[in-house]
């Protein structure tokens, strides 16, 4: 009854469930082998999501009914265009789990690695299952499973303050999930269903009462949360400066992404159902967008240490998103889509290559890092790209989305926005002229750096991988960009033009 | 007469919230938290919610406050002004 | 009265009244929740799953894929508190915490024999009203949480009176990462075995109730087996 | 007519080619050059091939990739791309062969030549740049790979240098992004092949803002006065360096763009109706004449030829800015003039350091004696500069100035008269002391067995370049030299008025 | 039952989920905030089931004591798997308290802020 690869899609979710519950199991003996585990599963996930999104391309969203029940009364996952990104999600995964293999040495002791590689597979499954569910409870459930393990991922680095950080995000990350549960039970109380096709379709006779807003304001803020932005950012770069480098390029890259995914499902919803008026809505995103994007930029120059300064330029690029969204013009929305993979594959080479020059020399500050490139020349030219593309120059990735969501700026007639957005960015790139000064073009102050070496083969391949990804995806920008297309078409006729 | 059992239920439920926010002392804090869980458990009851209820009483009650008596045991029992 | 977190409560607290109120009286009859999704499980619930308790028949079979989650979210827990690097700063390899050492060196904290003797004599009682629980979970308010959180308290009793390490010794070793995963993979196989009966994942044959039957109770003594051993095992790893 | 053609691509797609290939393999002398010399004669060869095509008229065209229905990044050879490319890869090969004796036993030359060869592809990529988003693609990877170059020295003036010229350029490159999105969102097109893509109906406020934003983009590298300040500081890079990218590659490609504004954004008429040229071109004359006095009172040799550079670009954007098609041939021809002129005059510059290392003006005095030769391909430099006949200044400052009376706006003669004296009053006090001046201490006397004053690789690029100045100067009506490509050019701007002489 | 025209069942859940989140912003102490916390958490569930409840109704489990109107059974299963995902969260958290008193000697977020 489901077309072809349609029946891989619940599959696509548990592989990674099952193969993290496993892996304690598997690696008993030698914990070592849990790393080859974990990438295993997820090379096999990203088999099945291929299969996916092939199908995706040749029959066009496609939906699976959990259990044989009919829509509303069953659970429904829908695969649609939003949803293609659990292929690069998983994509950069398995180019990610390999880079902690080496890294995890100076990280954690051995026999603890079977733990770190189930919370790695969780995370992954919880955020496929995310990207793909078309139930609010579900959707419930799957942020849950992410945030958890994404809580403990943080705190598995380092000693008492790693602890500290993951709490303060466990705790405002734990109150946005209650947020969300409340809009989800009020929807709920509201039209007697959970499925969000059935949703839209009841809330259109609901009616457009302050309940309905309320319920909309309380998915807003619990997403705005999850994403971290302007206002309710504080938690974000204390939690991905202290988490392990893979662990920062997973946080920032993609688990980041889930309140802007979540958003988009929302927006779908709230919009078939046409009952609210979103224009003051949108607003605010923009006006949000833009302050995050100037005040990531400008906390991202005052840091010394790299990671610290990654995890506020995740907030800058996160602005660049949201704007991006509360234009809500065509192309702008194109634009952000697009960005939310383009920023995930920058922030994972920016995070690996710093995570790389940290386990070589155990130094993290740029003042310390003088020089570096001399030893480690690879692994900074990766840096270096990855620095070009953060800020959106042409060459690289970064620079189609910018011009994307700059020209949905000017045609919403919202210029401002669109001068702040390109001059926005290029306060970040005064940090990124000081560190590419520091590791070119000053003379090494440490020993520990004159000597270093290059890094492990095993964590300079997913560098070198990514870097190169990011200059090709810079001309070939296309692909995804027509990908996303139909999908905001389809959406944007909700949103007024 | 449910009403009234509603609403004495649910009253005593926000006394007993207020006074773990009040207490000094972290275990009496506990203590009186696992009392807030069984009083929930009564009022799931009457709400016709049975299996709520018990897994609260079971869930709620039992394993929470286990866990926070063993936190309490490895850090301090006193709460700082 | 710390003045800027009153106002913030107040101002989360605020619409949150507002949209609660504006909801349709809550226990009216023709409410949306009464008539929405609900109406079909409380008519075709029973001889469509084979339970009477619709709660469970909700819980395992119309929206089992939540389930199967929820037990992944304890999962996680546990692997979480595994990941974490434990033990004090005085001793970061994270070795058994010598304050948890009595003085006779076995790790006993010292219970009044009173005690011991009752939790003891208890135990047997607790594992034959969990094992109730399990098994009339279709028919009476129960199931495998419950009986799972019953099974831990078992543990947790035990292991005050006789020391965790000894409780410990009751899950074999090489068992022991198999039994946590239970819950887990005993849903993954019901939906393998579902998705080859009726073709949909984790579908229950509505027609042949044996098999039903068999499978829900599968679940069943899956979630509880292995939420039990999660929670003991989360009450050994703080312990230690 | 459009031709679909891989050329157009082939020809940046070389040089990136051989960027890759020295960064790969650059640690053996022999490669390197190897790979940096075949990839300078096959780009020589691509675009000197597609030459007899564009003088009939035929454009070559290679749409590369499409993002979205009309935004994607394309290639297009139309005569005036063909003009500056042809520019820019003889004058990469002259510069690859003064580069290699120049950086003779310098340290990191693998990054040199790496970038060296990529700013040169993306100055071509932005020569044969279809459409707003491929220009702008270009011209910020260009700034982009300058930057280890402006700071290959890596001392501390260096880096400041780097920094200053990175601040402007990226600055700048944001405003050409902003103009270039208003361009794309207003006019829903983004190409450069019309003679003019937006219409005046569009509103002047909006049209104001596009013109000011793009010509501050682009004006930064033209080094329009008040944007120039980053040009004389990035003097400190190598002299192959500042021969090639501060005076012909980067600042060539500012000119190049706000040319291309003026002509294929706005087109002709619509600036005519508009009158936005009239303060740009007020202001280009300013540029003229101040960044000439200023060259006066400069005593180190490199900062009075930078500040030469400025001048003579204002000349190009003048010509532009008149928006008549004598004034416009006479801006096209002047990107080649200014370039075979002022490039001999760097690597003269550049040899004295190296063979005497003197660097300051009032230190040559008598060096004619120790480096004749060089000194001759200075002066006839310095007289194409004032605009002797025979010189190839002299045509550009000919047209410009019949241009300037075709656009009856007779005080620009004045403007160029000033300016040639200007000119006049920077440089032959240079020939003088090398020729009349005896010399304050003998100069180092040649080794023995050196038959000439310096390097040879050093001497031949400046002999060809000198030639090349009066080869211009001369064969301006040759049809198939450089001075017919720019009458095909101006054709096409002006297809839709204007007569063409 | 209504007072002053609102639903008191639902109000007084927004009260409980305000004292609870009032306990998680303002105690120092991370246990108190952690309590706050589950506060909160059951104070959602119990607005979700008292959402689901219905006049006079039973528990929805079709056997001989019980009669129609039942209670909707949905609301309940979402508070089982709720319950369930509340003490996960609870168990993390306390696992990272231990950890912070473990290595600072405190749990005091007043104090915390003052360590390097």
């Amino acid at each position: 009854m489901n077309a072809g690869w349609a029946e891989a899609l619940p599959w696509t979710i548990v592989l990674p469930m099952v193969g993290a519950v496993l892996t304690p199991a598997v690696a008993a003996r030698r914990p070592r082998l849990a790393g080859t585990w974990a990438w295993g599963v997820l090379l096999v996930a990203s088999a099945l999501a291929s299969g996916l999104v092939y199908q995706l391309a040749t029959t066009g969203p496609f939906s699976y009914d959990v259990g044989g029940w009919a829509q509303p009364y069953g659970i429904e996952l829908r695969f649609d265009h939003f949803s293609a990104w659990v292929l690069p999600l998983l994509l950069l995964f398995v180019v990610i789990v390999p880079f902690s293999w080496r890294y995890l040495d100076h990280v954690m002791p051995d026999e603890r690695r079977p733990a770190f590689y189930a919370l790695l597979l969780l995370n992954a499954g919880g955020m496929i299952g995310f990207c793909v569910t078309g139930d609010f409870f579900n959707l419930f459930v799957f942020t849950e499973v992410v945030s958890l393990s994404s809580y403990a991922l943080v705190a598995v680095g380092g000693r008492g303050l790693a602890a500290f950080a993951a709490l303060k995000y466990l705790f405002i990350g734990a109150v946005s999930s209650l947020l969300m549960l409340f809009a989800t039970a009020q929807l709920f109380a509201l039209t007697g269903s959970l499925n969000m096709a059935d949703v839209a379709g009841r809330l259109a006779d609901v009616g457009g009462g302050p309940a309905v807003m309320v319920a909309f304001a309380a998915y807003a803020v619990s997403f705005m949360v999850k994403t971290a932005m302007f206002p309710v950012h504080v938690w974000l770069p204390d939690a991905h400066a202290i988490a392990p480098s893979p662990v920062s390029a997973v946080l920032s890259g993609m688990v980041v992404k889930i309140g802007i995914i979540g958003m988009l499902r929302v927006y779908q919803v709230f919009f078939a159902a046409d009952v609210l008026e979103l224009g003051a809505f949108n607003q605010t995103l923009v006006w949000f967008g833009a302050i995050s994007i100037v005040m990531g930029a400008f906390f991202a120059i005052f840091q010394d240490d790299i990671k610290l300064m990654l995890a506020y330029s995740t907030i800058s690029n996160i602005g660049y998103i949201v704007l991006g969204l509360g234009l809500a013009s065509p192309y702008a929305v194109i634009g952000a889509s697009v960005h939310v993979f383009n920023h995930a594959l920058i922030k994972a080479t920016l995070f690996l290559a710093a995570g790389a020059i940290i386990h070589q020399t155990g130094l993290r500050t740029l003042s310390d890092l003088r020089g570096i490139a001399r030893r480690m020349p690879q692994t900074s030219a990766a840096m270096a790209v990855g620095a070009v593309s953060i800020v959106g120059l042409p060459p690289t990735a970064g620079f189609v989305c910018k011009w994307y969501i700059a020209l949905g700026a000017f045609e919403s007639g919202q210029a401002p926005f669109g001068f702040a957005l390109v001059f926005g960015a290029l306060f970040i790139f005064i940090y990124y002229v000081r560190m590419l000064n520091a590791f070119y073009f000053q003379e090494p102050v440490h020993d520990v750096v004159i000597e270093a070496n290059e890094a492990p083969w095993s964590m300079r391949a997913p560098v070198i991988v990514l870097a190169t990804l990011c200059l090709v995806l810079g001309v070939l920008g296309g692909i995804p960009l027509s990908f996303v297309e139909p999908a905001v078409l389809e959406l944007l006729p909700f949103w007024g033009n | 007469m449910s009403d009234v059992f509603d609403a004495v239920m649910l009253s005593l439920l926000i006394a007993t919230a207020v006074s773990v926010a009040r207490a000094r002392d972290l275990l009496a804090a506990v203590v009186i938290f696992s009392l807030y869980s069984l009083t929930m458990t009564l009022v799931w009851q009457h709400r016709g919610a049975p299996d709520v209820a018990m897994t609260e009483a079971a869930v709620g009650a039992g394993v929470t406050t286990v866990l926070f008596l063993i936190t309490i045991a490895r850090t301090t029992r006193r709460e700082k002004p | 009265m710390k003045p800027w977190s009153l106002l913030l409560v107040l101002l989360v607290a605020l619409p949150l009244v507002v949209g609660v109120v504006n909801l349709p009286p809550h226990d009216a009859p023709d409410a949306p929740i009464h008539t929405g999704v609900g109406v079909r499980y409380l008519a075709r619930g029973v001889e469509e799953t084979g339970n009477k308790n619709l709660v469970t028949a909700v819980l395992l079979n119309y929206r089992g894929f939540d389930t199967f989650f929820e037990v992944v979210v304890i999962f996680t827990a546990l692997a979480a508190v595994l990941a974490l690097p434990r033990g004090s700063a005085a001793d970061p390899g994270g070795a058994p915490a010598a304050a948890a050492k009595a003085a006779n060196g076995s790790d006993i904290v010292p219970v009044s024999p009173v005690v011991s003797y009752v939790v003891r004599l208890m135990a047997p009682f607790m594992a034959m009203f969990a094992l109730a629980m399990l098994f009339r979970g279709h028919v009476t308010p129960g199931g495998g949480f419950q009986a799972a959180a019953v099974f831990a308290a078992i543990f947790i009793a035990l292991g005050l009176v006789l020391g965790p390490t000894r409780v410990a010794e009751l899950v074999p070793d090489d068992w022991r990462p198999w039994l946590q995963g239970a819950a887990p993979l005993a849903f993954a196989l019901i939906a393998a075995i579902g998705w080859r009966l009726t073709g949909a994942f984790l579908g229950f044959p509505t027609d042949d109730h044996t098999a039903q039957e068999a499978m829900g109770l599968f679940l069943e003594v899956g979630i509880a087996l292995g939420g039990g051993v999660i929670l003991a095992r989360l009450f050994v790893e703080m312990e230690t | 007519m459009d031709v679909v053609d891989a050329r157009p691509i082939l020809a940046p797609f070389v040089s990136f080619l051989c960027a890759g290939l020295v960064f790969a393999v650059g640690r053996s002398i022999f490669w390197r050059r190897f790979f940096t010399f075949l990839a300078a004669f096959i780009k020589m060869g691509l675009v000197l091939s597609m030459l007899p095509g564009t003088l009939r008229g035929v454009v070559y065209v290679y749409d590369f990739v499409e993002f979205t229905p009309g935004i994607g990044i394309a290639f297009r050879a139309d005569a005036y791309g063909m003009f500056f490319a042809l520019v820019s890869s003889t004058l990469w090969l002259f510069t690859t062969i003064y580069a290699i004796g120049y950086m003779q036993g310098d340290r990191d030359r693998v990054r040199f030549f790496g970038f060296f060869a990529l700013c040169v592809s993306t100055t071509v990529g932005v020569a044969f740049a279809e459409n707003l988003l491929t220009f702008f693609l270009f011209y910020e990877t260009l700034t982009i790979c300058t930057y280890p170059l402006v700071v290959h020295a890596e001392t501390p003036e260096a880096l400041r240098a780097g920094r200053i010229y990175l601040t402007y350029t990226l600055i700048g490159g944001g405003f050409a992004l902003v103009g270039a999105v208003m361009v794309n969102a207003v006019a829903g097109t983004l190409t450069l092949s019309q003679p003019g893509i937006l219409s005046g109906d569009l509103g002047t406020p909006t049209l104001a803002i596009i013109f000011t934003c793009l010509t501050i983009g682009f004006g930064v590298k033209a080094g329009i006065m008040p944007l120039h300040g980053w040009l004389p500081i990035a003097m400190v890079a190598p002299t192959p360096v500042s021969a090639l990218l501060h005076a012909v590659a980067v600042v060539k490609v500012g000119a190049f763009g706000v040319t291309r504004v003026i002509y294929n954004v706005f087109g002709v008429e619509l600036l005519g109706v508009l009158g936005f040229t009239v303060p740009l071109a007020f202001l280009a004359a300013f540029t003229i004449v101040a960044s000439s006095t200023i060259a006066l009172t400069q005593d180190h040799l490199k900062r009075r030829l930078a500040y030469s550079t400025i001048s003579q670009l204002s000349y190009i954007v003048l010509g532009a800015a008149l928006l008549t098609p004598l004034a416009a041939t006479a801006a096209i021809i002047h990107v080649a003039n200014q370039a075979f002129a002022k490039i001999t005059m760097f690597f003269v510059v550049g040899a004295i350091a190296r063979t005497t290392g003197k660097k300051h003006v009032s230190e040559i005095d008598g060096i004619a004696a120790r480096m004749p030769i060089s000194m001759a391909a200075f002066t006839i430099a310095a007289l194409s500069f004032v605009g002797v006949p025979l010189t190839a200044g002299f045509i550009t400052k000919w047209y410009l100035a019949l241009g300037a009376l075709e656009a009856d706006a007779w005080w620009f003669v004045l403007v160029l008269i000033v300016s040639a004296l200007l000119n006049a009053g920077y440089f032959f006090p240079i020939v003088h002391r090398a020729y009349f001046r005896p010399a304050k201490e003998p100069w180092p006397t040649l080794e023995e067995g050196r038959r000439f004053e310096t390097a040879k690789t050093l001497l031949f690029p400046i002999v060809i370049c000198a030639a090349y100045v009066l080869l211009l100067g001369v064969t301006a009506e040759v049809p198939g030299m450089p001075f017919s490509i720019a009458q095909v050019a101006v054709e096409s701007f002006f297809a839709g008025g204007g007569v063409v002489p | 039952m209504l007072l002053f025209g609102l639903d008191l069942d639902y109000v007084l859940v927004v009260v409980l989920f305000c004292v609870g989140l009032y306990m998680l912003v303002s105690k120092s102490n991370l246990l108190k905030k952690l309590l706050g916390l589950n506060v909160m958490e059951t104070a959602v569930f119990a607005f979700i089931v008292t959402s689901g409840m219905i006049e006079g109704g039973d528990p929805p489990i079709l056997v001989a004591g019980t009669a129609a109107p039942y209670a909707s059974p949905i609301p309940q299963a979402m508070v089982l798997t709720g319950i369930v995902v509340a003490v996960s969260v609870t168990a993390v958290a306390l696992a990272l308290i231990v950890q912070i008193h473990a290595h600072f000697g405190t749990i005091e977020v007043d104090e915390l802020k003052e360590l390097p």
